[in-house]
């Protein structure tokens, strides 16, 4: 083989990973376009009146993930099933945001943490890595700590609407959460950043609960919040 | 190994001592440099340390003695500008700007706060300048650019920069900042509100200069921004948590409290 | 045509693109003064009691947008109308921060949103591209989202000044414009990131009404913020 | 001794360090599992069951301490014990963590200060740097003011707890340790960063200990708070 | 003095500094022109044709340097005269250049070095830096060692010219230079960087003359380059 | 304003007791601190200046004296070095370390050049540290760390560390370089070639090292790299040059131009 | 107009504008890969043997260069023609490289500088900016440049191929070119840059002149060259 | 499942993974270990008496080139086949150099251009991507780069060694790899620039042959080198 044939060779292998890239990005904007729409129907319920209806948007949200569940079918069929981690970045960032909000439509619905085996039911993902496209677990954590952040915004403001029980249960919620995440071992990365930003929603959520005890509001609730 | 005739031993060439004039210019001058960057170093350190022992006014009674002890430090640091005074003697200011301009601006800020804490007003720069003056006894003949009084004694100022007096002020709001925040934990109501006003005003001052001024103003409006917005937070979260209690109410509560602390001071 | 004649009429070229430039600037920094003249007026709003006379203070500022529209005519004058992306960096900076001074008046006016046009009326720049001096929608969406963290500001410092209803109506209005830009697809550009800023935005403002809610300070207003 | 020589002995250093460095980090890995470990007993503290049995959560962190003193104690075997501050950026983290949780322990067991020397035998180090593997004392300082920060949590959570004398007595011992504080002239560098944190951490408190006083809460329990 | 007024007063200072900025600026620009000029003027005696007629270019330049004494008394007026170093920066690069010229003239005229007294003849300004306008010693050596390399071309064309004794004489001129500078304690700043180009400029001639001496033509121009 | 009975005032509180000696000991920390950049930054000053004169041994005759002023330079900033080791008796080297590695370094660069110039082969770590011995009259009371000799007197050493070594022999080569070019400049036909075996040596060396260095010298290597070329390609220029001419021609035409430049000598 | 209808309407525009964007990089791609075909065949003239047919390699070059002219026409149609500044960025890169081509072209036919208009013509855009698609002058000078460093090169080949007329031929065309670009006022941009590297190019043109010249090499062909 | 059981579990797969990377990272410094001991081998061409021995040189490279299969036999068991883009990171660098040495070898035995098929007999992974540990195609490119650079300082070296004939030949293969490069459509990646340094190594070759060229010394080999 000349140096010419070879590199002929070369750059027809060059430009079939070009359109392969190219693809995978078209097929991700997409899917954010989708996320932000199931975002949007979930950011409803920070207002004031968007605590009576949560069932109701959590079923929007639900129908908006067989979306999501079509697009990453046919995400899946843009690339070579074993090459994940070469075209990882691409969808890692969008990957984290859906999880997220499928850990947010969850916990407004049953107040529990979403496993991540759930978490690939509702996107349509592989539970296995060797099964093909998954979720990786660094991912699932992101979109979790993601969540927490979330969910101190809806302490907050679930006390503005008058619900007054919510913040001490998300209290609970989330002081489980941490304890789980003390048990991780985390690397010096973009996910051990992330988890150092959820002991301030921790703390910003004890001072929700404590602003009700001192005022006498949280005490009829108590009972119901301990469970 | 050939070899060429070496040129520098030909002693009597012009061009040979010409640059051993130059040689001894440019040594003078570095050596100078160095100097200014050591006094510099020590201005500063002096400086900060008068900054930490300002911020005790939020916690002990006396201020006073206070303001005095910082006083004492801040005639120290002004001896050492007066070295620098002294080296400059003659020379042009900006030549050497960027050996001694860190130093200067912490003076700026550690003298500022000082005059804040005092006068709750901006020190202005005459002012900085008027206590930058300096009596020097001649020992030897009078040099150029000191102005003579009588005989065997001159005088000698400083004059600090309109851009080091702005960033020594900009790096003043942080301090600031940082007295607000320890006033609202000693419990003082009024300070955090005093403190917000003049913040504001420098801050607005600042967005009136904007990008006209140096470059290292402008990187430093950010944390100016940041340091407003502190303090802003300070004052309107003592301004909710007071709201739940009617205003007449609030004397009785703190003279009971600071009654309650009495008994507790002898616990350590 | 010699070389000599070529780059002799070269440079005739270069000069005349380079004379345009000194002009253009000269006119942008006297806008940035005005802009900041309207700032200092403006800012004054956040003092305890600047909440007084708001309307007076707009109406100063309103005097300023003349000036402005003088200075932007002028600009005008100064390069071929077609030529505008040409020179776009020259003035991209501070029509930004004028469309925030426009948006941050109509705000305190009549606590809505401007919209384009009425800031190319404003700033007397044309409403569409193709008439020539206009406002790039980029540049208009950047003004609108440094507006939204001046609000914040207010929200606060209108608590501070004894004003308790005021930071839940910017509460509603921020909540609008955050749905709006979660209708746009953003690129990875400096605007993106803007916006990414705009969440603190509504999170700290709905602390504010949180602090107020808890404490019943927001109610007596609630009804009329909930229009 | 040849270039190569030299270069050969160069490299061998070099090794000799890096495989001092590896063993090092691999103790303080597991330092740092046992310090997550201790974390998360003093933790429950802050839950509203946890102020019950606070001497039984403190026994238990000491009992974990032991652990700790074994690490040190096999830490210290790893580098020659005159070059300390060679290997300090290992370790530095760590030990303010652990400095934290001990003067936590203590605080909770006596409502006092913990003292360098009472740390140093908590940990297993030595008082003096002569005498060896020792506790830096702006690492220390470090560990100390995590606790303020700790303390102000803690304030919060007591009140939720019911607990209304805690937040007094911590306010008295926070004020005592600000006053120790500003005696110091720190430099620009973490410390001072972490030691404004305790201007807020002060601030904190005092708001908490004007909520109890506002409400007359903070009477009743004024003579068990002088224990 | 309030505080809006001290910033009045400041803002006041800066307009003042930008417009001197400005006017030098302008003046700078011009004089770079003429720069530019005389470079021109003296590039040719590069060109094969250009060795004949030196003394007459070396007028021509002589003559552009009188507006150029007339640009750098304009220069003068711009800013107070004892703050040289305050606006250094603005003209060094262009007095660099010149010093440069200058040195190239006098060179050409009478095969010596230009001392810092002449220069400032050249240009027309001040020999003492008490005196107002001077030559800044680094500036003037920077603009010998730009001219250094200008010589060490020269050497080389003037072999293409047929010039065979130049090369020689140049070869002497530059040692004695590369002498005087190795007396200078340079910092690590442009100067020195700049010192360490004319190393190279004296191993090019240095092979020029070796080129010419092992094929016997330095010899026979020997008595002519002695002149 | 309700200000808070202030605890720093009660003296006999234990922590504050325990916070005067906190001051002290960063106090003096940080003041020692101070005094080891300043020296650090007169190191670095002489030791270029000495570089700067070692660089003339290319241009005169007498090799010799250069290099005794140089060492005569070199005792001088021996003497800072011992005044550093001094500072640093009794503690941790490395607590301090980064208050003078620079100075230090720009010593190893001098003196290795030093040590080139005279021996052709690259100083040891050894025989830099053996050097920086020093003998001190103890005044006072015999401290830690210094070893006792006889009464009254006491040795006291500086180590330099391995990794101020390596990147002092980095910057090194940077003076290789120059020197070597100024070699060919001054028409001798040896150092070039043997400065570029050493260099080539050493560039082995680092490359052999690789990335197991600390991360400042990986910083160096590009530097490195085109020291290295430029040495390579000053000796290629040579030897293509003097590929025009049969060897045994070149003694003469040296020897002929030694002649005409030495009837030049009288014009400047 | 609702906020949301408003913001969508923002939305359309905004996709439009990345669909163009995605629409020129594209067509872009394609006439970099054209542009490196031009290169490939130019490239050729500097092997030994590559210098006896340099009229057929322009004219191969000539026919790829209607290749780029289609090119040109498809890219004209993707955009709206007065907003060639826009997008400027997008072909700025591959225009400079297509000129350089040009004019190198041009000189191997005839030893001449290409004009901006004969690049036009080649290349197929419009002279004037008012009438549409054009060569911006600084990227007509850029290529040029690119050629200057091209040439340097070429006149290196040529004596290794045995011809040492073109060097000096290429001296003069460089001088003339040099002394061109000394007529422009540039500022201190990225053209200002690639100016400073042409006089390393002067340089290295005369250096091989002398060397023809000391070795007699440049004689015979001198009277030709002087043209 | 719990969640602290769920992230136990969690922990359980992360350690795994952390654990794979350190051992990954042991064998990978084993790995560049052995590669800067052929890189030392290697090296040594370069001297002056490099030259003589070149093939044994190649032989003792070649023997240490069964190490580094050992070694990559023992990374392919670290992790599983499937994931090697999940860790690719970890061995890229290394596997560019140990490429780079390859080729350099081959060159040195063959003056041909090593193929990806034998780069992979010598390093001992898979030519096909699907059948495992292979080598990227972007490395292998990188590695090739590498060696043009080498090559281009050789050619300097082997003149100062005597050796006039290399310098031809080496600039032959150059320009075949140049060609080759160039049909190349690479992305604007770590890559390109390395390719971007290419021109300058063809540049430095092609100088060294004017050199030879000029003084007759390439003569003698010319025809041989044609070939
Ligand atoms: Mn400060
Ligand atoms: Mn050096």
């Amino acid at each position: 083989m000349s140096v010419t044939e070879m590199f002929s060779y070369i750059q027809g292998f060059l430009s079939a990973d070009q359109d392969i890239r190219e693809d995978i990005r078209k097929v991700v904007q997409v899917l954010e376009q989708t996320a932000r729409e199931i975002l949007t129907v979930l950011q409803s319920v920070h207002q004031p009146t968007g605590f009576k209806d949560i069932p109701s948007k959590c079923l929007k949200a639900r129908e908006l993930f067989c979306t999501v569940q079509a697009q990453i079918a046919d995400l899946k069929t843009k690339f070579p099933v074993e090459q994940y981690y070469r075209f990882h970045e691409h969808w890692r960032f969008v990957l984290q945001r859906l999880t997220f909000l499928a850990a947010f439509v969850v916990y407004l619905e049953s107040e529990s943490l979403v496993t991540r085996e759930e978490v690939t039911n509702i996107l349509g993902t592989e539970v296995d890595r060797e099964k093909g496209f998954h979720l990786d677990i660094e991912d699932y954590l992101a979109g979790i700590l993601i969540m927490a952040s979330e969910l101190s915004r809806l302490a907050v403001n679930s006390v503005t609407a008058g619900d007054y029980g919510r913040p001490l249960r998300i209290s609970n919620f989330i002081n489980e959460l941490d304890s789980g995440f003390r048990l991780l071992n985390l690397k010096n990365d973009p996910l051990r950043k992330r988890y150092d930003g959820l002991k301030y929603d921790v703390k910003k959520i004890e001072e929700v609960v404590y602003d009700l005890s001192i005022r006498g509001l949280a005490k009829e609730q108590e009972a119901e919040g301990d469970k | 190994s050939v070899q060429k005739t070496d040129y520098s031993i030909n002693t009597s060439s012009l061009l040979i001592a010409a640059f051993k004039v130059f040689q001894q210019e440019l040594d003078t001058k570095h050596d100078k440099y160095e100097r200014l960057v050591k006094l510099s170093r020590d201005i500063t350190i002096e400086s900060k340390r008068t900054i930490f022992l300002l911020h005790r006014v939020t916690s002990v009674p006396n201020v006073e003695e206070v303001l005095n002890e910082a006083d004492v430090k801040l005639d120290a640091v002004r001896q050492k500008v007066g070295q620098i005074a002294e080296e400059l003697r003659g020379e042009d200011l900006y030549q050497f700007h960027k050996a001694f301009t860190s130093g200067v601006q912490e003076y700026v800020e550690a003298v500022s706060f000082h005059h804040f804490i005092k006068h709750r007003t901006l020190i202005s720069l005459e002012e900085i300048n008027a206590r930058l003056v300096f009596m020097r006894h001649e020992k030897m003949d009078t040099k150029v650019g000191a102005e003579v009084l009588w005989p065997g004694t001159c005088v000698l100022t400083f004059q600090v920069t309109h851009t080091d007096y702005l960033l020594g002020v900009a790096d003043l709001t942080g301090e600031l900042m940082r007295m607000c925040i320890s006033s609202v934990g000693n419990g003082d109501m009024d300070t955090p509100f005093e403190l917000s006003n003049f913040l504001r005003e420098i801050h607005d001052g600042f967005s009136y200069i904007g990008n006209t001024g140096p470059y290292e103003v402008s990187k430093k409006l950010h944390t100016l921004r940041q340091s407003l917005s502190k303090v802003e937070d300070a004052c309107y979260t003592l301004k909710v948590r007071g709201s739940e209690i009617p205003k007449h109410m609030l004397a009785d509560v703190f003279s009971s409290r600071t009654a309650l602390m009495d008994q507790d001071e002898g616990v350590p």
